[in-house]
């Protein structure tokens, strides 16, 4: 399986904030359970539809979405608890983790996104 | 020589501040009296043998005869020797945050590894950090115009990110690697990373910085001086961080 | 009914003309009265008793306030209090988070604090500070003075327009009066300019200070307003200010009010008196300015007093800040607000080894102990841009003893001995002008007629200091009256005993007083231009502007006659 | 009925411009929005939680409101190293009142700048904030830089009312008056909009900004010819253009404070915005995310001295960011339990603290079904603010306005919520 190295971040984006009152909605799991990627980038990996995302502390399966204005060598997830999966904090800095400029890889999977319930659960036990 | 020993018994998550176990605050006090002492656990207060049983053996005329013996992980211990004058501590393990924050004397020794804010604001005295240091060692408060400025801390592991920050006199140094933006801010004192470092010395406006190792993304804004010759090893000089205005800091940095 | 009386004390009531007496105070519900019935007795055995303490001029709430505290977190972490029992916790030396504002006031003696520059958008802020205050009463001075309406309304000569949009103001912003901060020049530093002279011209708006400062103490006069325009200077803060500093004094002189009162207050002015033409040649003109006070009875000023040691410096006046900040290099931050006002913060350590700290310092002094009518001159720091407001009872000290001054001279830079004239002052205040430059002066510039004074019908603020002013000298004893002063023996606010022994005893929320000058149809005169201006450069909508009497506690309206004055000074 | 001038309880620009048609007690119509505003108003109903919740083996069940305050009263008294966490969302006087229930329980307290500007926060203690309101943008802006944030996007009518489009005072030709720069590691619907867009690579921004700074300061000639993939020509031509400027500002968001040295870059970024100073008119401002953000850091300041990550346990309030914010808490595993009220930290938090929220006692004031109720223990429903209920809330640029209240709720509003559990601890005591 191809893998390649690249810069996530992650961010607001409109569709993120008009369901942002609706976490459970299938919108909201749309606008947020995705990444945006380079167009060259998704061919590359021969990425289809959906693409794996690894951080050093975890693994997330989104939605690959192409975006133009997107550099090839980064990956931009809205903000929500899809992206905050694979996310980490310098305990005793400044109290702001890592939402921007982190190391991930990322592969092409047949896997499919977790429904929000399902994704909360992951922190159960 | 006195020499007072607290066995930590507390295994629990949250911190306790502790800014109590000094050489200055147990000098002249029995163990009965030590064990009395208040520390802080979360929004409780409690008695420190709650926390660590303590021996004592020996006997000292003032603070500086005055050894404390810290055994067991204290990494969730905050504060250990804050403000102390003199005496020493030992602390076997890891160390929790700000431990020997404000220091004016006396000498800290930790094992393990220390966590962020060791030193801050130190005046004088010396710390020693076997292990790993987390990030702001030596550093200044939120806001405050400095950060260390007397003493000495030597850390044997690497060092987190913005060491020494607004540090305007003693002496820092790292025997590994020391991460982003080492002696940020900086307007005096010394620090010697004898390993690599990143983006060091931002924004100073004074004292030097010496990097033995390589140096990962050197600022922009740093001019180059030429060679100079520091303990018989070749080292570029740079003057910085042009940022500022009148900006006097010099960046030591290993010739290839 | 909750009655007490204060027995023995030796008062000083000097809006009552009483100095040094033995004599029984009364109190019931509240307010000072004749004769009580079944009253707790409070016997005080020959301790100083003062009214409660009027502050003039501190900055204690709103916008710039909140912007000190915020970018200064290494002076909250000092003077951390925990809370107790009845009391919050408390943070801040310099700025002071609103409880340390409210119990540090209260220990010292002081029961009103006036609030002197709420920029009128942000007028909501203001009055939630205040509101937070506890144990004060309080007042707010709103700013206008380079504010578009009234430069608009100041150059084409529509006074009654002018005088109608501040009335409307007052009642909007719930604020007590004018205050009037670099005239003309802070809407020049919105370019990153000021002004130079009272002449200059203001960016576009074809006006100058001169007329705008006229203008207002005009419509001062008209709407009845209880207390004079309060005026922060041009070129505050810059060597050789003292000329324009005179040439503003001189436009209230022959000022006809109707009232016999003073127009004009010049406030802080040791920042207001300086000499030379930069700061290697800086100097004290506070003769010059004394001078003038003393011809001119048309002015008050307050002092301004600055203290050695660390401090955060704020106003409206932005060009002041960025330029101070230029000196130190500390941090700067600035908050110009649109069509009204601005402002700037920096932090400022004085030191009594730089000359131009020193000489700053005795300027303070000299001004008050120049000025021959303690009426025209008020106790201030100006707190925090002078000297935090906990340093009142060392310049108390000063003030009262020239041994105690002489000793400090000893211990600054030599500049004072040849910059300054402080050194060659005997003067040395006694206990009833220290009761008229802390208490008395200011209830009677701001015509609160039940405060600064213990006769019938007063509100019962009352100050008792741990000091027996007939067994002491204050020039000798110089620590013992700072010591007295620092912590009262008891602080009685509205008949409650709020402090005893220097400890806050009883938790309390107090008035604020606002002033409303409406006339006839005041709002038809503005309503096209409010409208107007509202809709093209105002971000916020002029429904949603302003406070109501949400944001007050008690809130106390004063009501204006705007035809015909009638307040009139009550000694 | 038709209300006027009603403000949008969604983001930071706290347009108050709207309108809004009410039908009996349901909103009919919402007019002056953007799609943020419209679909926070208008979808106000869906998906609300009906009833006090707690959660036991099976499941949540329903409990009275009254058993909902006890169980929270309990909870947080009980508590050694309880964390109150949100705020940005409600009203400042409900967040005076959680404060006061802070330093009653001797709680951590944290709100929402701390996953987002809190860097701000830090730079600009470091170096001081000079800027201005919005309405010294719209009257004189001639220079408008966007850096790291996406107004069309996070907030959409910013553009439209303060900075770009609109026409002011000394800007009577909107647009044309005005140069916008962009500055950003990727292009997005604000960089096509700008006359000149700096795409940088990530992480750079410190020192692109000290480059700026020592190109004003005069030490410009020491730079190399690339700087964060930036070329030095072009730096100094946007430093001529910052220089030329009648008067300049400087709009900034997350991608200045999640990036790279993060608080480092705001503190560079205000002391470049200083040295402006020097030339010409320059002030720099946050894009604050949530609609009352600045007014939880205004509250929080004047009551405790700090703007946000406050540890009230020792009875005075101890601020160090880093240490007392709510991620380095939760991550190191030290808070036992935590109230949240007006935000979703299961949504926003990261992973390792997520982790904690898990393991402790979790109580959500909250209207909605939301990441944080799927963990939390006790979820008590509450009306909403700046629809449901009034209050004061602050703009990005620290005005305050009176959000209003349009619609009857059967919920009480979090100050009541709040009110309710500080009486029941009182009666505990």
């Amino acid at each position: 399986m191809k893998k390649k190295r690249v810069k996530l971040i992650t961010g607001r984006t409109i569709e993120q904030g008009m369901f942002i009152e609706h976490k459970t909605s299938k919108e909201y799991f749309d606008a947020t359970a995705t990444c945006f990627m380079n167009e060259r980038l998704i061919k590359e990996l021969d990425i289809e539809d959906y693409v794996k995302v690894n951080t050093d502390i975890a693994s997330i399966v989104l939605r690959a979405e192409r975006e133009k204005g997107i550099p090839k060598d980064l990956i931009f997830i809205p903000m929500g608890p899809w992206a905050n999966f694979i996310l980490n904090i310098d305990i005793g800095l400044s109290g702001m983790p890592s939402f921007k400029g982190v190391d991930a890889t990322i592969e092409p999977t047949d896997d499919r996104p977790l429904e929000l319930k399902d994704l909360i659960g992951l922190y159960k036990g | 020589m006195r020499v007072i020993t607290l066995n930590l018994k507390y295994d629990g998550s949250i911190p306790v501040e502790a800014e109590t176990i000094t050489p200055d605050s147990f000098s002249d006090k029995s163990k009965e009296e030590i064990e009395e002492l208040s520390l802080y656990l979360g929004n409780k207060v409690v008695k420190l043998r709650e926390i660590f049983d303590v021996s004592v053996e020996g006997s000292n005329t003032g603070i500086d005869d005055v050894k404390i013996i810290i055994k067991g992980n204290a990494y969730r211990i905050k504060r250990i020797g804050e403000g102390m004058t003199g005496g020493e501590i030992l602390v076997e393990g890891n160390v929790d945050m700000r431990c020997g924050s404000m220091m004016r004397g006396g000498k800290i020794t930790i094992k393990g590894n220390a966590d962020s804010w060791t030193g801050q604001e130190m005046v004088g005295g010396e710390i020693i950090i076997e292990g790993d240091a987390g990030n702001y060692i030596g550093s200044g408060y939120r806001g405050a115009l400095n950060g260390m400025s007397g003493g000495k801390i030597t850390i044997k592991g690497n060092a987190g990110l913005y060491l020494g920050e607004k540090m305007n006199g003693g002496e820092i140094v790292v025997e590994k690697d020391a991460d982003m933006l080492a002696g940020l801010e900086m307007s005096g004192g010394k620090i010697t990373i004898k390993g690599n470092a990143i983006m060091p010395g931002g924004e100073m406006t004074g004292g030097d910085i010496i990097v033995m190792g390589t140096v990962i993304d050197r600022l922009p804004t740093f001019k180059y001086l030429g060679k100079e010759i520091i303990d018989n090893a070749n080292f570029e000089k740079y003057v910085g961080d042009l940022a500022m205005r009148r900006a006097k800091g010099s960046l030591y940095i290993k010739a290839p | 009914m909750n009655e007490l009386i204060i027995k023995n004390g030796i008062v000083f009531d000097p809006l009552n003309n009483i100095k040094d007496e033995k004599k029984d105070i009364c109190i019931r519900d509240g307010k000072i009265v004749d004769d009580v019935k079944n009253p707790k007795i409070l016997d005080v055995n020959g301790l100083l008793v003062f009214p409660g303490g009027v502050d003039g001029h501190s900055h204690i709430a709103g916008a710039k306030v909140n912007s000190g505290r915020l970018i200064r977190p290494e002076d909250g972490r000092r003077s951390l209090k925990p809370k107790t029992s009845i009391t919050m916790p408390s943070s801040g030396y310099s700025v002071k988070n609103v409880f340390s504002e409210g119990y540090d006031y209260s220990i010292m003696g002081y029961t009103t604090v006036v609030e002197p520059a709420m920029p009128p958008l942000s007028a909501i802020h203001t009055h939630e500070e205040l509101r937070d205050i506890p144990m004060l009463d309080k007042l707010s001075l709103t700013l206008f003075g380079f504010n578009w309406f009234v430069m608009g309304y100041v150059s084409r000569g529509e006074i009654d327009k002018l005088a109608a949009y501040v009335a409307w103001m007052l009642k909007r912003t719930r604020g007590y009066g004018i205050k009037i901060v670099n005239p003309g020049g802070g809407e020049n530093w919105k370019w990153g300019k000021n002004v130079d002279s009272l002449d200059d011209q203001v960016i576009h708006f074809g006006v100058t200070p001169r007329e705008i400062l006229n203008d207002l103490m005009k419509v001062n006069e008209i709407l009845d307003l209880p207390h004079p325009i309060h005026v922060h200077t041009n070129k505050l803060g810059q060597p050789g200010n003292y000329n324009i500093t005179v040439d503003t004094m001189k436009l209230a002189s022959g000022f006809e009010t109707q009232r016999g009162r003073e127009p004009l207050h010049i406030t802080h002015v040791m920042f207001s008196s300086y000499g030379g033409e930069n700061w290697k040649t800086f100097d004290s003109k506070a003769d010059e300015i004394a001078r003038e006070v003393n011809s001119n009875k048309f002015i008050t000023v307050d002092v301004g007093q600055l203290m050695f040691g660390d401090t955060t410096t704020m106003t409206a006046d932005g060009y002041l800040e960025f330029n101070l900040q230029k000196l130190t290099g500390f941090k700067w931050s600035n908050s110009d607000t649109e069509l009204e006002t601005g402002g700037g913060v920096t932090p400022v350590i004085y030191s009594p080894t730089v000359p131009v700290n020193v000489i700053q310092w005795a300027i303070g002094l000299e001004a008050a102990l120049l000025i021959n009518d303690p009426y025209q001159v008020w106790l201030t720091t100006d707190h925090p841009n002078g000297a935090p407001l906990t340093r009142y009872p060392e310049i108390i000290s000063l003030l009262m003893s020239k041994e105690k001054r002489e000793k400090e001279i000893l211990q600054v830079n030599n500049a004072v001995n040849k910059r300054a004239i402080l050194p060659s002052l005997d003067r040395e205040y006694e206990w009833n002008e220290i009761a008229i430059i802390t208490r008395a002066a200011q209830a009677n510039s701001y015509q609160l007629r039940d405060k600064g004074h213990l006769g019938i019908g007063a509100d019962a603020d009352v100050t008792i200091f741990d000091i027996k002013p007939n067994e002491i000298d204050p020039s000798k004893d110089y620590d013992k009256v700072e010591k007295a002063f620092s912590a009262a023996k008891y602080t009685i606010k509205g008949g409650e005993i709020v402090v005893k022994d220097g400890q806050i005893v009883k938790v309390v929320s107090g008035k604020t007083y606002w002033t409303n000058a409406e006339f006839d149809e005041y709002y038809e005169l503005i309503e096209d231009d409010l409208k107007d201006w509202f809709a093209n450069y105002y971000t916020v909508n002029l429904d949603n502007y302003g406070v109501n009497d949400v944001y007050l506690t008690n809130p106390c309206m004063i009501r204006t006659n705007p035809t015909i004055g009638s307040r009139v000074r009550l000694a | 009925m038709i209300i006027k001038n009603v403000v949008c309880p969604f983001c930071g620009s706290l347009c108050d411009d709207l309108t809004v048609e009410v039908e009996g007690n349901e909103i009919k119509n919402v007019d002056n929005t953007c799609k943020l505003g419209y679909n926070k108003i208008v979808g106000y109903s869906h998906g609300r939680i009906e009833a006090p919740l707690i959660r036991d083996k099976e499941g949540l069940k329903e409990i009275s409101y009254d058993k909902a305050i006890d169980e929270a009263a309990k909870i947080l008294c009980n508590a050694r190293r309880p964390l109150m966490y949100g705020w940005s969302s409600t009203t400042c006087e409900a967040i005076e009142k959680g404060i006061e229930l802070a330093i009653k329980i001797g709680s951590l307290i944290d709100q929402t700048a701390t996953v987002c500007h809190g860097p701000t926060t830090l730079g600009i203690q470091e170096e001081g904030k000079p800027s201005c309101t919005l309405g010294e943008v719209k009257n004189r802006a001639d220079l408008v830089i966007y850096w790291g944030c996406n107004p069309f996007h996070a907030h959409p009518r910013h553009m439209g009312r303060y900075s770009t489009f609109t026409k002011g005072y000394f800007t009577n030709k909107g647009r044309k008056d005005r140069k916008i720069i962009v500055v950003d590691v990727r292009e997005s619907d604000t960089s096509k909009v700008a006359d000149i867009f700096l795409k940088i690579e990530p992480g750079s921004d410190y020192k692109i900004i000290n480059a700026l700074t020592s190109i004003i300061i005069g030490n410009g000639d020491i730079l190399p010819e690339e700087i964060g993939g930036i070329s030095k020509d072009r730096l100094e031509y946007i430093a001529g253009e910052m220089v030329n400027a009648n008067f300049g500002i400087v709009f900034f968001g997350l991608g200045v404070t999640m990036t790279g040295v993060k608080d480092k870059n705001i503190g560079s970024l205000s002391r470049l915005v200083k040295e402006l100073n020097r030339n010409t008119k320059f002030s720099l401002m946050p894009m604050r995310g949530h609609y009352n953000v600045s007014g939880a850091g205004n509250v929080f300041t004047w009551l405790t001295g700090f703007p946000y990550a406050i540890d009230l346990s020792r009875g005075y309030a101890y601020y160090n960011p880093g240490e007392t914010t709510a991620n380095d808490v939760l991550a190191r595993k030290e808070v036992d339990a935590i109230l949240v009220v007006a935000s979703d930290p299961v949504a926003h938090f990261v992973n390792p603290s997520i982790r904690r929220l898990a393991e402790i006692p979790l109580i959500a004031i909250e209207p909605y079904t939301s990441a944080t109720t799927e963990l939390a223990d006790l979820i008590i429903p509450v009306a909403i603010s700046g629809i449901e209920a009034d209050g004061t809330a602050y703009r990005m640029d620290e005005i305050p306005i009176r959000v209003k209240k349009f619609i009857d709720s059967k919920f009480k509003s979090d100050l009541e919520i709040l009110t309710d559990i500080i009486n029941r601890i009182d009666r505990y005591e």
